[in-house]
């Protein structure tokens, strides 16, 4: 058989992570490089990936299938359409610039040095923690991880998956806090062990939740594989009766509502994004929480079409909610990185309303606005990291004037917020309107009360400018340097990404559009036709 | 021996028989090949009292570990052969007059405890963990159990450099009572053997050498409950006696789906119904449910296992509960299946307790083996709902938890050994905080056994939650399911909880050290997170061999 | 030609690239490169016009596909360019009176550190703005809409380290969001309703369709308008945006990007001709407007703010002609490109006087200067002269018509429209003499400013006065060139249509009652300053005066209702986040501990309640046992 | 006589022995009701022996009785040395260990 690119795209990062965390402890700058090589090279098998999907082709491709557990039905299936494939390359995309950014991160800072030097009973023995080769070790992990769910094509494999990345995630949480917090070092220290625990009891619950649903799946199909499953829905072998598929679908989506994070499942976000370090948060934001939407669109609707339907009007709703919410509690926020965390759940909000319009304008939306906001995300909060880190505070307040010492610094921040609050040329723009349009041809009413958000981005991106980077200079932002070669490095090929996909996205669109016509085709959803057929 | 054997031989001598005189003579048959595993146990245990008797002091430790190591890996050996024999599937049948069953849940779970006894004999032999004494290596048991702690007679044993290394005699006889109680084919054997395996564990829990005080308490209150608990037992099975006139599991099978009617006039009239049976059922239940640690009859567990020395923890939680759940599945599958509707309810009822109670009252414990005890309750509860399910799948999903389960609770308790400060272990949570820091890997292998404990995907700890709830979705108790899936919610909490504080918590100035251990415990604990990681990865091979050995012979 | 089109913004593009991703290095030369890339495209929009001349009045349009933009399963966005009659006019003017801005800013920003960066925004906004006019699709228009949004922000904001002007450019951006949510509701409903956005099969299909949904769509539009072009009710950002540069404010806040509302009503003609309801909803918000601003304008000593309150004023008019279907479209066009000259000659003008008195605004404080800059005395007479509607120069012909078009809209309505129209050039009339009294006639009231450097008043460079000149001529004479014999209508015709109204009164007593009631503004207004000398301190003024004041406490309105409302909302839902949403979660976990806390107490330590519970739970097995085989 | 009798007094027997279990606190008396409860199972398997007109039953005793007497062994083995470190056989006073 051919050679087994999704399996190796997956297993790269994995052997990167072993190998990083086995570099002696001396030898920090060893791990970051190598850290760095590992995600660079799964970012070139991406790229082939990429290169050999073929867009008109099979609805899963460069597929894999291994026998794993007879007795549970699972096997190690594995297969990419356009979505997941869309999904991996941003995953694989990003990981070397969260990496890149966290460079100095995860450096044992000179407090813990001190405290380790008053160690108690074994002061003659140094701590043999290793935090930087844990940290780059940790994000490698979640990264292979996370590609392998993308590429899951069997239920039970994706579950674990969804399952498994929460404990690298929550290490990564609680263990590498953003240095830059308020307050004594262990009141930090507590809030961020609260912030991780909320992150992993609340995904853990939702987890064992789908658990309880992925054994009654089980139950009624026999099988984990999405192929089989469908064979058998074709062939009528397979039939659910309503309530059960309805249960099943209430199993599943709660999980993902609570990865995705949809109101009112969204609070542990902004715990977990403002206490972690922003590369961290661009992990959870822009990749983990991806997992959530995709398994969406790939399991909900797949599995269960009906239920899907039936659902649609409630999920529309909290989807509406979490827009209009995340982004008035963006307004709300005093501290940068919350922000950016409830802004996060706007857009979330904005995705799932793509998905459960059900119609192929939202759905292409959705899945591009995945990309997007991953991008976009990612630009935005890594500038705020670089910004944070210089100034040593997360509060908006301590800021002001900053355009005027570091315009740079000051240029990419505009940027990263204008491509949030999706201004047309810049990459989300594309996505977002799909979605409206979407959902707009299948609700109206839905699409105005979901505008609105557009208005609600444009205030707390403003304010959030005006308050950090104009004004009179604040004292203590004076002589605050520019950004670094490392950190342009980092920022600048996100940017000419958003712009190239905000321009041009038909690369994107191509692979994905076929996806989303088997998706529609799962539901069984036909466009709503214009009434008037006017010549194209 | 049993109960029709020995019968066998009164008749005869008492010649009220109309037997053939061609028969007279016939001796009972024992198929000594078969029972080899349990006669290889037994026959070590007893040399090793003669080597407490005659062996000198110095060599003894040396003696009694090469014995109890050889013994257990030979009985191993022979339950493989038995296996690779086919006793397990093709020739399983009853062996020794009806007394002991050969078959697959048997060899299974023989297989399982001697292996898990083996991994945890190396922490009872375990001897570099204490500061040596007065230039004398010390394990965890006191120089010289009988002397008043603290007392001279003590300070000189200590002086002396004595050990307790009876020790190991007494678990070879525990291990040999439980590998017979999940093989035990008839009531009386079942108590004996429960009764084999119990007492030398009730004097294990005393010979702890340091918190020997807490020790002696856990070894009287495990004592009394037990005895109070086997009594239960005892009475319950002397009303089936009386209910089916043998204690035969096969005959009591019979009598209860009715194919043979043993119910004497004098009891039909008298009693009437089946009260006999069922009250007599319930109670053998009750006693096996004590051993199982299900709620109520837990109360035992945590005292027991924070009281007694950490090895003999480890042993008894893993061991204990493998044996006791054998003998219950035997139990509720060969004799009482014809009473399914009745004990269902019931046993429904219990698990659900069990998973919630476990789980809710660890939230808030403080010491570590306390913690650790509520979380096998807990899992007790989750197992019971795979024994619930009454399908063949049942059975083989609850084999595999059970051996998946054992290998990280002694891998567990191995790791508590190492955590020490001036006072010994140093059990309590405040303790253990910024472990992770100190010394990363006990803390990432213990990570490692609490996630699996929380059945988090990739470890054993999940393949096993997922067979057994599968199991009982499959068998009808999808109710089951979905408490036991809540109540792992809540357990998952305090598991994280004590992931927190080794890995997110600054170590305290006077935290404790973590004491490197010595090939032995390393042994354990690496089985221990090999089998864990194993069973979570490529769980296939073993619950095949699961689902082969999931059929009891009647 | 058509590969022309591309160019015209290829080059402003390339010059904000340019501009803002070159760095320190362009310091020196970057105003020369914004400068000339804005030429050549000011000078390949007149090849491309002199080609468009050539041609016969149908085939004039040019059409130019660059590539599929979203390709989506039945949603088709092209980035496709369509070059017609209006189109161009628009790429003059903008092409045009941008090149000249660009020039007077490299005089006006000659002491700026940050003029290479000025003049990549001003070039930014350029290629947006010319991306607006020529798009062949409203979604591709829609880009340009936010583009001269954003280029109108970093330039409101160009000065960012006054708090002001940050307020400023981010409230110009905010309401204009609120504009652009209209435009994009009417894009979805178009692609609902015709199933593309593209020009010509949306404008092509409105007869398919039912009323309803065409006025639903024109009053997006119209929401999209009233943001972009500072009508009522969304003018408030107009007056602050003059917190940037006075150049952008000729350019940006006068001459072009505030006219985009016009151009998109006139250019969506077709979907208000058949939505009357829409049409009516449009002149009633020009109308409007018209007297808010007049009044504003009225009552400002702030120049630059005087002037906005004019802009709007003379928005108002456009829309008003715009609202007015067919009979208008032409006259709201003209007097938009007329208004451009003028007014972007009066900014200049305002921006030269500023320039020469230390970057004072308070014409209260400025008087007499019309010896001190004669060519700014001169050319800002002549945009005055323009604007109130002096007969012969451009703001006469222009305006005139569109007062006679707003009596021909015939009826009640005509007449009211009309009225309006004729009240609305007696305040123009008004204030712009008030304007002119207070900062050129008149003895000298200039005094130290706060650091006590006395102003001393000079003529601006070259490089500011010619652009003016040239705008000058552009005032005076563009009217004219356009009226005589009809040619801009004829230019316009093939596009937007024409028709003649019956007008109940004659053009001739029209554009008689015109000039009555601009004598009779000028008087007051001569009566008020220029008899009697100006106080330095503004009086208290009439309650209206003081409103007008407050931009007729549009503000004050907004302040309550919107910023208030919103803080106490945003508030209260923080609020609820943490204690509701997070509380429900940490409530059930805490219960769970006190739970937890109350069962531990049964394991009491003592061995006989451990017997207990043993002896308990048997008994109530066998009694659950017994009962279940009793029922 | 009736033999079911002799059930009923097994039954009497194993009760009381059941309640000292519970109420009793000297560790020792405890212990002995445990035997007590354990000869009540003799005499219930005695009855029932003879009932059936088997044997099991007697023998079964034998057994019991052995496995009592090692019982003994071993709880008066532990008892013994928990009274001599706390100089009290109160099951009660052992209560290092709760909650």
């Amino acid at each position: 058989m051919s050679f087994p690119l999704l399996t190796a795209t997956a297993a790269l990062p994995a052997i990167g992570a072993i190998a990083t965390a086995a570099v002696p402890a001396a030898r920090r700058t060893t791990a970051k490089w190598l850290a760095l090589l590992f995600s660079l090279a799964t970012l070139v098998l991406a790229g082939i990936a990429l290169a050999r999907f073929e867009p008109g082709g099979a609805r899963y491709q460069l597929t894999e299938s291994h026998a794993w557990i007879k007795d549970f039905g699972v096997r190690y299936e594995l297969g990419v359409d356009g979505i997941g494939l869309a999904l991996m390359a941003l995953t694989a995309l990003l990981i070397p610039f969260v990496i890149l950014a966290g460079w100095h991160d995860a450096d044992p800072s000179p407090s813990s040095q001190l405290r380790s030097s008053r160690g108690g009973p074994n002061e003659t023995k140094p701590y043999r923690w290793r935090p930087t080769q844990g940290f780059f070790a940790l994000i490698l992990m979640v990264e292979a991880m996370v590609i392998l769910s993308f590429e899951a094509t069997d239920v039970f494999l994706f579950y674990i998956l969804f399952e498994a990345m929460l404990i690298p995630m929550y290490f990564l949480i609680g263990g590498f806090g953003d240095r830059a917090h308020t307050g004594s070092d262990e009141n930090a220290a507590a809030q961020r062990s609260y912030a991780a625990v909320k992150f992993l009891l609340y995904n853990l619950v939702g987890g064992l939740i789908m658990l309880a649903a992925v054994i009654g799946l089980y139950v009624v199909a026999g099988t984990f594989s999405l192929s089989e499953i469908a064979e058998a829905r074709a062939s009528g072998s397979l039939s659910m009766a309503t309530s059960t598929e309805r249960w099943l679908f209430l199993g599943f989506f709660f999980a993902f509502a609570v990865k995705a994070p949809l109101w009112p499942l969204h609070t542990w976000l902004p715990n977990a994004m403002g206490e972690a370090t922003s590369p961290v948060a661009v992990l959870i934001t822009a990749v983990v929480d991806k997992v959530g939407t995709f398994a969406m669109l790939r399991f909900c609707l797949q599995l269960f079409p009906e239920a899907s339907k039936w659902a649609t009007p409630v999920i529309v709703v909290l989807a509406l909610i979490s827009i209009v919410y995340g982004a008035l509690l963006a307004v709300g926020q005093r501290d940068i990185k919350r922000l950016i965390a409830y802004a996060s759940i706007s857009h979330f909000g904005f995705i799932v309303l793509g998905i459960f319009a059900m119609t192929s304008q939202g759905q292409s939306g959705a899945t591009l606005y995945m990309v997007n906001h991953g991008i976009s995300t990612a630009a935005l909060m890594l500038v705020a990291g670089f910004l944070i880190t210089r100034r040593g505070s997360r509060l908006i307040a301590d800021y002001g004037g900053v355009q005027k010492v570091a315009p740079v610094l000051a240029g990419t921040f505009l940027i990263g917020g204008l491509a949030t609050l999706s201004l047309p040329g810049l990459a989300p723009f594309v996505s977002e309107f799909l979605v409206l349009v979407g959902t707009f041809s299948a609700y109206p009413a839905a699409g105005i009360v979901a505008t609105t958000g557009i208005v609600l981005a444009a205030l707390y991106v403003l304010v959030l400018y005006q308050r950090t980077m104009t004004g009179p200079v604040k004292a203590e932002v004076q002589g605050m340097a520019d950004l670094k070669v490392r950190e342009l490095v980092v920022v600048l090929p996100l940017i000419a990404l958003l712009l190239f996909l905000g321009v041009y996205p038909k690369p994107l669109t191509e692979i994905v559009n076929p996806a989303v016509q088997h998706t529609m085709s799962d539901v069984q959803k036909k466009d709503p036709q214009p009434e008037v057929e006017a010549a194209k | 021996m049993s109960a029709t054997a020995v019968h066998s031989l009164w008749t005869m001598a008492g010649g009220v028989t109309s037997a053939a005189p061609a028969e007279k003579f016939k001796a009972p048959v024992i198929e000594y090949a078969q029972l080899t595993p349990v006669l290889i146990v037994i026959g070590v245990a007893v040399v090793g009292v003669l080597v407490e008797a005659f062996v000198p002091r110095r060599a003894r430790y040396y003696t009694q570990v090469f014995l109890t190591v050889v013994a257990l890996a030979a009985a191993f050996a022979a339950v493989i052969g038995l296996a690779a024999g086919g006793y397990g599937t093709t020739k399983a049948h009853i062996a020794a007059m009806g007394a002991i069953a050969i078959d697959g849940p048997t060899l299974f779970l023989q297989g399982t405890i001697l292996l898990t006894s083996l991994v945890a004999v190396f922490t009872f032999a375990e001897r570099r963990l204490d500061p040596a004494a007065h230039g004398n290596h010390v394990d965890s048991f006191a120089a010289q159990a009988a002397s008043v702690p603290g007392s001279d007679s003590e300070k000189a044993a200590v002086r002396a450099g004595f050990t307790t290394t009876e020790v190991f005699p007494l678990v070879l006889f525990s291990v040999a009572g439980m590998l017979v109680f999940p093989a035990a084919n008839d009531l009386l054997t079942l108590f004996v053997a429960l009764e084999v395996f119990s007492l030398p564990l009730y004097l294990l829990c005393a010979v702890a050498r340091r918190k020997r005080l807490m020790s002696q308490e856990a070894a009287v209150k495990y004592f009394l409950l037990g005895a109070f608990s086997s009594a239960f037992l005892l009475f319950g099975i002397a009303l089936l006696y009386g209910y089916a006139g043998s204690v035969s599991y096969a005959t009591i099978a019979n009598v209860v789906d009715g194919s043979v009617t043993r119910i004497d006039p004098a009891l039909a009239d008298t009693m009437g119904n089946d009260a006999l049976l069922l009250i007599g059922g319930a109670m053998i239940l009750t006693g096996l449910l004590f051993k199982v640690g299900a709620v109520p009859f837990h109360m035992w567990t945590p005292d027991v296992y924070q009281g007694a020395p950490t090895p003999v923890t480890g042993f008894m939680a893993a061991a204990t509960k493998v044996a006791a759940f054998g003998a219950l599945l035997r139990l509720l599958y060969v004799v009482l299946p014809g009473l399914a509707w009745d004990w269902r309810p019931v046993m429904w009822a219990v698990a659900i307790v069990t998973m919630l109670g476990g789980a809710i009252v660890a939230i808030t414990q403080t010491d570590i083996k306390r913690l650790l005890a509520y979380s096998s309750i807990a899992h007790a509860g989750f197992i019971l709902a795979g024994v619930i399910a009454t399908t063949p799948d049942g059975i083989s999903s609850v084999l595999f938890y059970l051996g998946a389960y054992s290998f990280v609770t002694v891998g567990a308790f191995a790791v508590v050994t190492l955590v020490r400060d001036a006072g010994g272990e140093a059990t309590h949570l405040s303790k253990w905080a910024g472990l992770g820091r100190r010394s990363p890997l006990v803390a990432a292998v213990f990570a490692v056994f609490l996630l699996a404990f929380a059945g988090i995907p990739l470890t054993s700890g999940f393949s096993g939650k997922f067979a057994v709830f599968k199991a009982a979705a499959d068998g009808g108790a999808g109710g089951l399911v979905v408490v036991g899936v809540i109540s792992s919610a809540i357990a998952a909490f305090f598991y994280i909880r004590v992931i927190v504080l080794m890995f997110f918590s600054e170590p305290k100035a006077d935290g404790p050290t973590v004491a490197v251990p010595s090939p032995l415990t390393m042994t354990t604990i690496g089985v221990g997170v090999a089998v864990t990681l194993v069973l979570g990865l490529a769980p296939q091979y073993f619950l095949d061999l699961a689902s082969q050995a999931g059929v009891f012979v009647r | 030609m058509e590969n022309l089109i591309a160019l015209l913004v290829a080059a402003p593009l390339l010059g904000a690239a340019v501009l803002l991703c070159g760095g320190r290095r362009l310091d020196r030369a970057g105003h020369w490169v914004g400068t000339l890339l804005a030429a050549a495209s000011f000078v390949i929009g007149v090849v491309l016009f002199l080609d468009m001349l050539g041609k016969g009045a149908e085939d004039r349009a040019l059409h130019q596909k660059l590539f599929s933009w979203i390709p989506v399963e039945g949603f088709q966005a092209d980035v496709a360019f369509q070059l017609d009659q209006l189109s161009m006019t628009f790429v003059l003017l903008i092409t045009g009176v941008g090149t000249l801005i660009h020039i007077y800013s490299i005089g006006y920003m000659a002491h700026d550190e940050r003029r290479r960066r000025f003049f990549g925004y001003l070039n930014l906004f350029l290629a947006a703005m010319l991306i607006l006019v020529i798009a062949d699709n409203y979604l591709l228009l829609y880009v340009g809409w936010e583009g001269v949004g954003l280029a109108s922000y970093l330039l409101i904001g160009f000065w960012q380290h006054k708090p002001s002007a940050a307020t400023a450019a981010k409230k110009a951006f905010l309401v204009n969001r609120v504009g652009d949510m209209g435009l994009s509701i009417a894009i979805m409903l178009m692609f609902t309703t015709f199933g593309t956005f593209a020009f010509g099969p949306v404008l092509g299909a409105t007869g398919q369709t039912s009323e309803g949904k065409l006025t639903a769509i024109g009053l997006m539009l119209l929401l999209a308008a009233c943001g972009k072009s500072a009508q009522v009710p969304l003018q408030s950002w107009l007056g602050d945006a003059m917190e940037g540069p006075t150049p952008v404010s000729a350019l940006i806040h006068a001459a072009t990007m505030v006219t985009a509302g016009v151009y998109l009503i006139v250019r969506s003609g077709a979907i208000f001709n058949a939505a009357p309801d829409a049409q009516l909803a449009v002149v009633v918000v020009g109308a409007v407007t018209l007297l808010f601003g007049a009044i504003v304008g009225c009552a400002k000593d702030d120049i630059k703010k005087a002037l906005a309150g004019s802009t709007m004023s003379q928005i108002g008019y456009m829309i008003l002609a715009a609202g007015l279907g067919p009979i208008g479209y032409v006259f709201a066009i003209m007097h938009l490109v007329t208004h451009g000259f003028f007014k972007a000659g009066l900014f200049l003008g305002a921006g030269s006087v500023m320039h020469g008195m230390n970057d004072e605004v308070d014409m209260r404080k400025f008087g007499g200067l019309r010896t001190y800059m004669p060519v700014t005395f001169i050319t800002f007479g002549l945009g005055y002269l323009a604007i109130i509607g002096f007969p012969g120069l451009s703001g006469f012909f222009s305006k005139d018509k569109i007062i006679e078009a707003a009596f021909a809209k015939g009826g009640a309505e005509g007449w009211i429209l009309g009225s309006v129209a004729l009240l609305g050039a007696a305040i123009t009339a008004f204030y712009m003499t008030r304007v002119m009294l207070l900062t050129f006639f008149g003895e000298k009231r200039w005094q130290p400013d706060a650091q006590g450097n006395e102003p001393h008043p000079h003529e601006s460079p070259k490089s500011m006065t010619i652009p003016m000149i040239i705008l000058a001529f552009g005032s005076v004479f563009a009217g004219g060139l356009f009226s005589i014999g009809d040619r801009f209508l004829n230019w316009l015709e093939p596009v937007t249509g024409h028709s003649h109204g019956h007008a109940p009164v004659s053009a001739a007593t029209v554009t008689a009652a015109t000039m009555v009631v601009l004598v009779i503004g000028v008087a007051i207004a001569w009566a008020m300053y220029g008899r009697k000398p100006v106080p330095v301190v503004a009086p208290r003024g009439s309650l209206l005066t003081r409103a007008a004041r407050r931009d007729l406490l549009q503000d004050d309105f907004n302040h309550v209702v919107l910023v208030r409302g919103g803080e106490h909302l945003t508030r209260s839902l923080v609020y609820v986040d943490h204690t509701l949403v997070d509380g429900v979660v940490n409530g059930t976990a805490a219960s769970m501990g006190g739970l937890s806390g109350r069962l531990r107490k049964l394991q009491n330590g003592y061995a006989r309640s451990y017997a207990v519970s043993m002896f308990g739970g048997t008994a109530v097995v066998i009694a659950a046992t017994l009962l279940m085989r009793a029922v | 006589m009736n033999p079911v009798n002799y059930l009923y007094l097994a039954a009497l027997l194993f009760t009381i022995g059941a309640a000292g279990v519970l109420i009793r606190r000297n560790a020792i008396v405890v212990f002995m009701c445990v035997e007590l409860m354990l000869n009540a199972c003799n005499l219930a398997f005695v009855t029932f022996s003879r009932m059936h007109g088997n044997l099991d039953g007697q023998i079964i005793a034998f057994f019991t009785m052995v496995v009592a007497a090692a019982e003994v062994v071993v709880g008066l083995a532990i008892i013994v040395s928990v009274f001599r470190s706390r100089h009290s056989a109160s099951v009660d006073d052992a209560s290092l260990m709760k909650l």
